[in-house]
């Protein structure tokens, strides 16, 4: 790590030797050890996406391109225009590597994170969504203790700011053992108007910055390593690696900001996240044109005799920073005061263009405003890895069990059972909003109070698919986030996408995120769906064996549907309606929980994406809502068809008489028929009395749909028309198993 | 009459604009939401505490809130007779403050649970449950972490009929299996001798409109029926 | 003069420990730790507190735990376990 | 013999303790109790265990809270109170 020397202090920092010499002649001076320590945090890759912003170019400017989105990507969150005067504004981010290390704080003060980005837009955090990865639990107390505390801290701290969580997805896989992946959501919710009072910009000069929320401490300033008279005293042990999330303070947070924006007189809004003041004032100063003089000793601060240093790259939990106007200080300090709050007035901004903070009469930082939030990129080399080949060519073997045993042992997995244990410990229903509840469809759905429109979100992606081949299978993650709001009847209206990957220095996972990137991109602009947001986690590798973790696009989209008699449902509701299968079953078993379940491989052909047809199947599927044609409707995805009818079974006990002679023609192996993870396909129930008019508007569409059974009294699956033997699956045993295998595991 | 109510907000309540939307929107009686410095009996019919976190749940729920000027103003109300209802953090506000007896201590799983239970409905004659009939049971969901009630005067409240609700199965038995949380005797809801005050842990405000409700029932909304009721038969 | 006192509260026995129950639950659950008889837990409290001498600080903390019912009498015991010179 | 320890788990200093800082605040001082400077909060576990000597009631103590990762020395410390006999 190359030093840098200032006035006797020394900085290990984590810049380029070019990026240090620009840093100089552009101030045509050495900067102060402050400053030396904003720009080290401003220029990391997490504050300034030095390697990721080349790619994510690929995606459009979705501001501009669609007249319905108010805020797209390099904003605190999307946000989207959804009619009737509202805004929704959402988000998703990574907390991998401090929830590695502390899993209940790390996980918890992302949450606290994520409700400030939100809040930032000027809105009303509404609902979380948590998308999150770990090794496998079997045999693995570590992954069970990482698994326990990350859902505990989700848990105590979404519940206590009373945002309920709505959805989410949890999948293990020996990659994420020591680098699990906590991704979290947010979603807003408030008028046009709240979202036009509060930019995350400072665009007027003379306006006051107000720091409110907690007090400023040493916590959070761990990335850089300071060595100076000053701290050498100060043990390792002195100093946490990981903060304390306050969930209390959040929620007063919340309260108080949404009241303060009521004011009228709030003009900018900005939390305090990566980068601490730093990051927050050189954004507002630099992006609104503008510069800004703060006095530091105005800021509150929770330990004596902290420094310039590290004020201002403190990190430290639940603060937000606010642009008033003059004449309106004192209405926004009322706000502030009733509600208890720590509050300062630290500074003004002013017309210089530059950002000067003063400690005492030392001027410690004087820099341009743009300085810190414009870096400049650095191109990473990108390689197909070369291990892909063989294990694209693997072949399934011969199945070792009979088919019925592979199902009763898929449905047990960990990947495919219930998330049930997760769920339940989340208030899923605070706001009384929650209309389809976690673990009751495919998507959360929350209803807007006072109107007849609901909001449809998922979250999630298929890292076994996207290891296999990152560019289809991050559109079949696509096509399986929005397939969930599909499936409950709404329209993909909008995406947002986290990106974990390895080490982006390493071609290999560089390639990953670039095919990833692009397939993304190639998806939502020939669906028509704008990208409004995003963020990039890089560097999740195991520690020990530098191996990255499985490719992870976890990808969120949102949906709007117009009336409740509108909401599609997963369970069977009658006995004696058909069953279909829309969309093509193709051989493609490669990355499928069958063989990670059943024979421990990762390889074989993963499925292929073609995006004409998924769009033909959408817009069939929205002609068939159009007319009521459809009683129930669920995606296929993780475990085939077997899987998914089994899950629309289990609410109202209804039973399936499969008969899959249709398929007797065709090439496919009975494993390929039941396994297959092909993307793009949905399981319905409709009523026998429309078949003929669903086949021909089938034939009109051109797509493959195909009647496979009839729902049943008896409590069972029974499936006839393989080619090797028929079979019946109990569902009693099946649901005992789906809902017994974490809570055997992290209860007992 | 104009009734009034007022729904209080203590630091980190959560479920005030909840209640406060049923109110309002659902059973369409005036209701204000007051934080809770503010509060004043006098321009109040009737008072609810919300669920929620009060002062984020630190040290015990409830605790620090007990010690809010809300509660001497919720007193007068209490002593004169008009309702006070403790939903959740509510509940268990009211036993710190021993407006009720008892305490909610840590659910036995040591987690948080959030699910729709099914509740008996032990007494019908509180302020709050005029309008059930005694053994009804009903559909609510429930949502804390620190719900399981614990009295050492348990024969105390039988004998006194102050248990109001008890966590059964769908079919009104009172078994281990429907107890969420490791109340005692199953209780989820108790009110003091006279019946103008009810703390209960799940939350009817989320039961009050079928939309809402996983069997399209709007039980919940019963419970602030009765309330209205009382107050209007009180003033009457 | 600043005093340092430390307080406990724990659940009294009818209202049961599920936290030092579940631990030493976990702890049979793993091989080698059947030395561990029993585990009890409780909260703890440091208090800092401005006083003339050690028995005004201990009584001070005393007075506002009951006062304040910083333990809850119902369910909970209180234990002074120190009080010393901070 | 059995051995009785007392175990406090809290905080790094330097890390936040919001619950202590609340009761402090939100209670304490509004409640007129203003000679308290500061309030730190934890976890308390009074451990029973069979053992030959104190020592090594003690190691076996620190070792089972980490390994069965009743604390994390990430963010919190572990503070043996006492070891007496049972
Ligand atoms: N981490 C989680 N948090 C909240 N809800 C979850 C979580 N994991 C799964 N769920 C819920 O469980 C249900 C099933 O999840 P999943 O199997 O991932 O759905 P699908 O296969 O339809 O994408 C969904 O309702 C989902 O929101
Ligand atoms: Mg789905």
């Amino acid at each position: 790590m190359p030093k840098v020397n200032t006035s006797g202090d020394e900085l290990d920092v984590n810049l380029t030797d070019d990026e240090i010499e620009r840093i100089k002649d552009e101030l045509n001076r050495d900067p102060s050890i402050t400053e030396w320590g904003m720009f080290d945090v401003m220029l990391s890759e997490h504050c300034s996406y030095k390697s990721s912003r080349p790619k994510l170019k690929l995606f459009e400017d979705a501001e501009k391109n669609y007249d319905y989105v108010l805020a797209g990507p390099g904003q605190d969150a999307g946000v989207i225009d959804i009619g009737d005067n509202y805004a929704l504004a959402f988000r998703i981010e990574s907390h991998n590597h401090p929830s590695a290390i502390e899993p209940y704080h790390g996980a918890a003060t992302g949450i606290g994170g994520i409700i400030r980005d939100i809040l930032c837009m000027g809105v009303r955090p509404i609902a979380l969504l948590d998308p999150l990865r770990f090794g496998t639990l079997t045999d693995n107390p570590h992954s069970q203790w990482l698994f326990k505390y990350v859902v505990k801290g989700i848990a105590d701290y979404g519940n206590c700011t009373g945002i309920p969580t709505i959805g989410g997805e949890v999948e293990f896989d020996k990659s994420f053992e020591s680098n699990c992946l906590v991704n979290v959501a947010c979603i807003g919710l408030g008028t046009i108007e709240d979202f036009k009072h509060a930019p995350s910009r400072a665009y007027n000069p003379r306006d006051y910055i107000i720091l409110m929320g907690g007090s400023t401490g040493r916590d959070g300033i761990h990335g850089v390593t300071f060595a100076s008279r000053t701290l050498t005293d100060m043990s390792e042990a002195d100093r946490p690696a990981v903060q304390i999330g306050d969930p209390f303070t959040k929620k007063m947070i919340i309260e108080a900001t949404l009241e303060a924006i009521k004011t009228g007189h709030v003009r900018g809004l900005k939390d305090l996240g990566g980068g601490g003041l730093s990051c927050a004032l050189s954004e507002l100063t630099g992006d609104g044109g503008t510069g800004a003089s703060v006095d530091m000793g105005k800021i509150f601060i929770r330990e004596p005799g902290m420094n310039s240093f590290e004020v201002m790259l403190s990190e430290s939990q639940e603060r937000m920073a606010f642009i008033v106007k003059p004449e309106g200080l004192e209405d926004v300090l009322n706000v502030f005061r009733k509600f208890e709050m720590a509050h300062a007035v630290i500074g003004r901004t002013d017309d210089t263009q530059v950002l000067k903070v003063y400690d005492g009469d030392n001027l410690v930082v004087n820099l341009p405003a743009t300085a810190l939030s414009d870096a400049p990129t650095i191109p990473r080399k990108e390689k197909r890895p070369d291990f892909l080949d063989d294990l694209l060519a693997q072949k399934t073997p011969e199945p070792s069990k009979k088919l019925d045993e592979i199902i009763y042992d898929l449905i047990a997995s960990e990947n495919i059972c219930s998330k049930e244990w997760v769920y339940r410990q989340y208030d899923h229903e605070v706001g009384v909003r929650s209309v389809l509840k976690c673990g009751d469809g495919d998507s959360g759905i929350l209803r807007i109070i006072g109107t007849n429109k609901f909001i449809s979100s998922s979250v999630g992606t298929n890292s076994k698919h996207c290891f296999l081949d990152p560019y289809n299978g991050s559109k079949g993650g696509m096509i399986e986030i929005c397939g969930n709001v599909i499936a409950n009847g709404a329209r993909p209206k909008a995406m947002v996408n986290c990106c974990n990957f390895g080490n982006p220095e390493a071609p290999e996972s560089f390639w990953y995120f670039a095919e990833s990137v692009k397939g993304m991109a190639d998806f939502c602009r020939e669906m028509k769906i704008p990208i409004v947001g995003g963020n990039v986690s890089f560097y999740n590798e195991d520690e020990v064996t530098k191996t990255a973790i499985k490719p992870t696009p976890v990808i969120m989209i949102v949906g709007i549907i117009e009336g409740e008699e509108n909401i599609i449902t997963l369970p069977f509701k009658d006995v004696g309606s058909d069953v279909l299968l829309i969309g093509e079953t193709k051989p493609e078993l490669g990355g499928s929980e069958y063989h990670s379940v059943i024979y421990d491989m990762e390889g074989g052909t993963p499925p292929n994406v073609n995006e004409k047809e998924i769009k033909l199947i959408w817009d069939f599927i929205f002609e068939l809502y159009e007319n009521n044609l459809v009683k129930s409707n669920h995606d296929v995805n993780k475990g085939g068809i077997i899987i998914t009818i089994a899950e629309m079974c289990f609410k109202n006990k209804i039973g399936v008489k499969l008969d899959l002679n249709t398929f007797k023609e065709g090439g496919l192996k009975d494993d390929e028929l039941i396994f297959s993870e092909s993307v793009g396909r949905f399981v319905m129930e409709t009523s026998k009395s429309d078949y003929d008019k669903i086949m021909d508007l089938g034939g009109k569409y051109k797509i493959s749909v195909k009647k496979i059974g009839t729902t049943i009294m008896e409590p069972e699956i029974q499936i006839n028309g393989l080619k090797t033997s028929n079979f019946t699956l109990n569902l009693k045993q099946m649901k005992h198993l789906y809902d017994s295998t974490i809570p055997n595991l992290m209860d007992k | 009459m104009n009734i009034k109510i007022a729904v209080i907000e203590f630091p980190a309540s959560n479920c005030d604009r909840d209640a406060l939307h049923v109110l309002n929107n659902v059973v369409n009686i005036k209701a204000d939401l007051v934080w809770h410095n503010h509060f004043k009996e006098k321009d109040y019919d009737g008072v609810i505490l919300p669920g929620g976190f009060s002062f984020g749940d630190y040290l015990r729920a409830g605790i620090i809130a007990a010690h809010s000027p809300a509660m001497d103003e919720a007193r007068i109300m209490l002593e004169d007779g008009r309702p006070v209802l403790g939903i959740c953090n509510g509940f268990q506000i009211l036993t710190e403050a021993q407006f009720l007896p008892g305490a909610l201590l840590r659910n036995e799983s040591l987690k948080f649970v959030c699910k729709w239970v099914n509740l008996k409905i032990e007494n019908n004659k509180t302020a709050f449950t005029n309008k059930l009939n005694k053994a009804d049971i009903i559909d609510i969901p429930i949502a804390h972490g620190e719900g399981r009630y614990f009295t050492d005067k348990l024969k105390e409240l039988v004998d006194n009929d102050q248990i109001v609700f008890r966590y059964t199965n769908e079919k009104g038995a009172i078994t281990s299996d429907s107890n969420p949380n490791g109340s005692m005797d199953n209780i989820a809801g108790v009110c003091n001798l006279e019946g103008n005050c009810l703390g209960l842990m799940p939350h009817p405000e989320r039961a009050s409109e079928s939309i809402l409700s996983p069997n399209g029932t709007t039980h919940g909304k019963i419970i602030f029926d009765s309330m209205i009721d009382f107050i209007k038969k009180r003033s009457a | 003069m600043l005093w340092e006192v430390e307080v406990v509260l724990e659940n009294k026995k009818a209202a049961r420990d599920p936290v030092g129950e579940t631990i030493k639950r976990d702890l049979l659950a793993k091989k080698g730790y059947d030395m561990v008889t029993n585990v009890r837990s409780g909260q703890y409290l440091r208090i800092n507190i401005e006083s003339n001498d050690e028995q005004q600080a201990k009584q001070v903390v005393e007075k506002m735990c009951n006062e304040l019912r910083i333990f809850n009498p119902v369910t909970q015991i209180l234990t002074i376990l120190n009080v010393k010179k901070s």
